[in-house]
């Protein structure tokens, strides 16, 4: 599949063949930017169940996932939205309800775990996190831990700087690699073979994408090699790592894509008050995604003016003066 | 919050031109220096960075653990991933970049790092994972973020924090992010280097760390709030020898804030 | 230094200023690209003595300050300059006849170095090296480690993994951190504070740069601030780590600089040549680095019609059709 | 060299149309599996990549260490370094992203990685470090390079070696890349993964490695040179009975070779 020369699929397709109920599962992009969504909607479309995500800071695609059920077990840094959701509520709300069991990780942490993953290691070593309960306090326990061999032994663990105290490091912490089964990240450019260009920052997503055993990659517009070859500089993901590529217009709606569109304010203000109410999200589910074919359909339940108002100054990346109230 | 809090409140707003929160951001901004590096998270700690660079310290850098280095604001970011960060920054990196910034001693000790938190105890020791047991909370927060790592890596910390008994507590319900530890060599002791809060602002003042004891004591008390308030909300005992009164915002510091940081008041209200 | 906004400096002043003799250095670039070599002449002409020398497959720089006697030791990977000499011969030499202590690592481990400097952290670790002579032979005792604070106490150790047998990997090489006092790195384009764009592959030099305490940034083009903002996904190097910029062109010739010209087959053959005879280099050194005031009345010892044969396609990004025999 | 060698050098080189080094860059294309990544060093092994690509395997991908992925080589590189392996690739990365493609289990094991070595034993593990004692040698040669780190990792490796008995050992001077360690089991109780040395092509002939015991064997002779020949410029027993003629370049693979991948000879001469 990765040696293919053309990767080109439906999403619908790529999310039946590689994302199967109960597996591990990880999704790029960061609170509201350049998660992808259009693959969230899929999956939840798909009612796919027992996922094991992997997420890092993020934001609208773990809260609908785990309020739409799809989530058994997640691993993450940060569960908020920004401004419109400094705890994503469906996140909040699962955990509170014991619904959802969670492991707690730093950011770096998590940069690091991907990190490992795609370096081949089993782990790597940082200085975050000596002395706090993010090492006492283990979501999965040793016993959970011990009875699944998707997971490591040990949440982490800290060892003595063999080197002594080269770089003032006596102590390190060691945070076990990710290698999750599917990732999935919204890029803007890739081409058939799934050499893949992100414009903007790349979140930990060049990380998660070369950790994973299979790649999804979502794209706004699908370009011809040459023109990703012809400066290579700007791109970060080779076609080696790539499963499946799809192409698909505001595949990040509603969260951002850096010089394409701006998140939706309306929408994820609207999110969180239905997030907040459970027959009001359930009226959400219904409405927004599962009545909706696709995410196509699903777009076009904005007026085009609204989307407009979205689109990305070619400038600065976002769409400047966008009433964010 | 309790009633004296409330009207508190309602006086400053009353009595003078500015909110509390330009108050917080203001004074946040006073303590950055020119040609520091300031790691900032979403909302007010934004607004700060943003507030410092415009009025105080305009060779100081703004910098995201997304990876964005020197960021030009011309709208205020509503999240750290926020496009408007990315906009003709010196690099768009990632965050293995940003955190290896941090955690490397010769960036790491010239950042000052702007957080907030749920609880915080008298070392400065922050939580924002959960309120309650781990494994059942009654709350749950999102989780560290960047916190835990920048609070282990950088120079020193400015923290933002809302001012309740329940939120200045003896004991963290869950140690996501280390101040000073147990005091004097803690920070040594469990292994981290050099760092560490050295400024607590809340919406009542101004704390600081004792040079010795490494503990919180009140070094500032807003306009018509009182020494006796604030040890009233604060769920340890605090030295309130040292408080002065804070110098509120000069008309110069509210005017920039307001029309070239936030005009659109996403943060500020 | 490192928060100036004009860190604008001449080549001789910035390594009188930071270069010090028995000081630790790293220069960047590989093989024959993109190595520093203005720089690297430039401590010819100073005479600096003593030097600790870091590299990674270098190539020509290495060679250079080997056979000028600048260097006593040297940790690195490879030295040779691919087909001009499959191994550097000055190098070659030194170590021969005892005159250079190497600590011999491979080039993932040696990356591996940089970036834990560059990361704050006193190791990384690795499976590259189990087993082999890398591990067990150390060109710097345990003796002269213990003597000096500026050496880590062990060449590399291992470790049992921590997480049993997590990614299939039981067994760890720990590679300790490299921070160089100085790193000096060439690169196409930066600007008055020290951002800084590298076109073409990167090599180690991001990494080499950001370990380093003070590094000198030698440029081919000094360019605008607001030019770099504007595509900043195309830069490495942000001006909080660098504390000079040396706009000198040519500043990576005899070696290549990707989209500006391309490696010198005539100098390379005719170093080689020199520096296989005991006479002839120590003429070579003379009549062109010693006799010589600084880079630009070296590179004027070519006539413009060979340095034009040199200059790279616009497209390709080297000089298409250039003798190289 | 021994004398039946030199011989064998110029027979071989008169009585048909290729040149040794052309033989062997052929032999190694035809190692190639269409679809697989090619890590190539500098010389002969990058001319076999080229070969390979443009003659059996279009579908493979040329890979360097210094971080180029599917380079478009219009012109032979002299370095892996060179500039001309930088044009027209996929990502143009560093050594970091290289290293830890191959470390990566979900890529390395589709990597065949191309290595030389100045000595190698009967498990195929090399020596490219020195000649002599490792404080005081005869020859220094470069160091590893990537080479320990590509033999360490990926699914299988393909070694180009001059044959000399000097050069196949019993015991290496220096270990710089593991091959088969000892024999079976060997990768693994040293922890390393599988993948390992497949093939060494020589300038006399071509040898693999036992299913069984993962000793060297001759696998092929070069027209006009004998088993026994081979045997003499070893220095450990060979298997000989499994020994086949190599089937000489083809005038297509030598076309190709010639115009296509080094019309000016800076590798095949």
């Amino acid at each position: 599949m990765k040696s293919s020369q053309n990767k080109v699929t439906k999403l619908a397709a790529a999310i039946t063949l590689l994302v199967k109920d109960n597996c591990h599962l990880s999704i790029g992009g960061f609170t509201i930017n350049r998660n992808p969504m259009a693959a969230v909607y899929e999956i939840i479309r798909q009612k796919k169940r027992g996922l094991h995500l992997y997420a890092h800071s993020n934001g609208q695609g773990v809260d609908e996932l785990v309020g739409a059920g799809c989530v058994t077990r997640l691993e993450i840094a940060y569960a908020g939205s920004g401004r419109f959701a400094p705890t994503c509520v469906r996140f909040r709300r699962a955990v509170e309800k014991g619904e959802l069991k969670v492991e707690d990780y730093s950011n770096y942490q998590m940069t690091l775990r991907f990190m490992a993953g795609a370096m081949g290691l089993p782990f790597l070593p940082t200085r975050s996190g000596l002395g706090t309960d993010i090492i006492k306090h283990w979501g999965f326990d040793k016993a959970l831990r011990k009875s699944d061999e998707t997971l490591p032994d040990q949440k982490l663990t800290t060892i003595d700087n063999p080197f002594g105290d080269w770089c003032n490091s006596p102590k390190l912490v060691l945070v076990p690699a990710i290698n999750p089964e599917v990732t999935i990240i919204h890029v803007q450019q890739a081409d058939r073979r799934g050499n893949a260009r992100i414009q903007g920052l790349t979140f930990a997503d060049v990380e998660q994408a070369k950790a994973a055993r299979h790649l999804i990659i979502t794209c706004e517009e699908l370009v011809e090699e040459d023109f990703l070859k012809q400066e290579p500089d700007r791109n970060q993901i080779p076609f080696i790592h790539v499963d499946a590529v799809v192409p698909i217009v505001w595949g990040a709606y509603p969260t951002a894509c850096y010089k394409h569109y701006d998140y939706d304010p309306r929408y994820l203000n609207n999110y969180r008050l239905a997030a907040e109410n459970e027959d009001k999200y359930q009226a959400y589910l219904i409405k927004k995604i599962m009545k909706t074919a696709n995410h196509q359909e699903f777009i076009a339940l904005n007026d085009d003016e609204h989307l407009k108002s979205l689109i990305a100054d070619p400038e600065t990346g976002y769409a400047t003066g966008l009433k964010r109230n | 919050m309790p009633p004296a809090l409330k009207e508190t409140k309602m006086m400053v707003k009353k009595e003078t031109d500015y909110s509390l929160r330009e108050m917080m951001a203001i004074a946040a901004a006073r303590e950055i220096n020119d040609g520091e590096i300031v790691f900032c998270g979403t909302g007010i700690s934004m607004l700060a960075a943003m507030a410092a660079k415009n009025i105080s310290a305009p060779q100081s850098t703004i910098f995201f653990e997304t990876g964005a280095i020197d960021s030009r604001l011309e709208e205020v970011p509503l999240a750290v991933a926020d496009s408007r960060v990315m906009h003709a920054t010196a690099v768009n990196g990632g965050l293995a970049e940003a955190f290896a910034t941090m955690q490397n001693r010769f960036t790491g000790s010239r950042v000052v790092g702007i957080l907030g938190a749920a609880q915080i105890d008298i070392y400065g020791n922050l939580n924002s994972t959960v309120i309650g047991d781990y494994q059942q909370p009654d709350i749950r927060f999102s989780g560290s973020g960047g916190a835990c790592d920048v609070a282990s890596f950088v120079n020193r910390t400015i923290i933002f924090m809302q001012h309740e008994k329940r939120k200045f507590v003896e004991k963290l319900d869950y140690f996501t992010s280390p101040g000073w530890i147990d005091g004097p060599g803690g920070r040594k002791r469990i292994g981290l280097g050099p760092g560490g809060p050295e400024t607590v602002i809340t919406n009542l003042g101004i704390l600081r760390f004792a040079q010795e004891s490494k503990k919180m004591y009140l070094a500032a008390t807003y306009p018509g709030v009182t020494a006796a308030e604030i040890q009233q909300n604060t769920g340890f005992t605090l030295d309130l020898g040292e408080a002065e009164e804070f110098p509120p915002p000069t008309a110069k510091e509210l005017k920039i804030l307001r029309e070239r940081c936030d005009p659109q008041r996403l943060i500020l209200n």
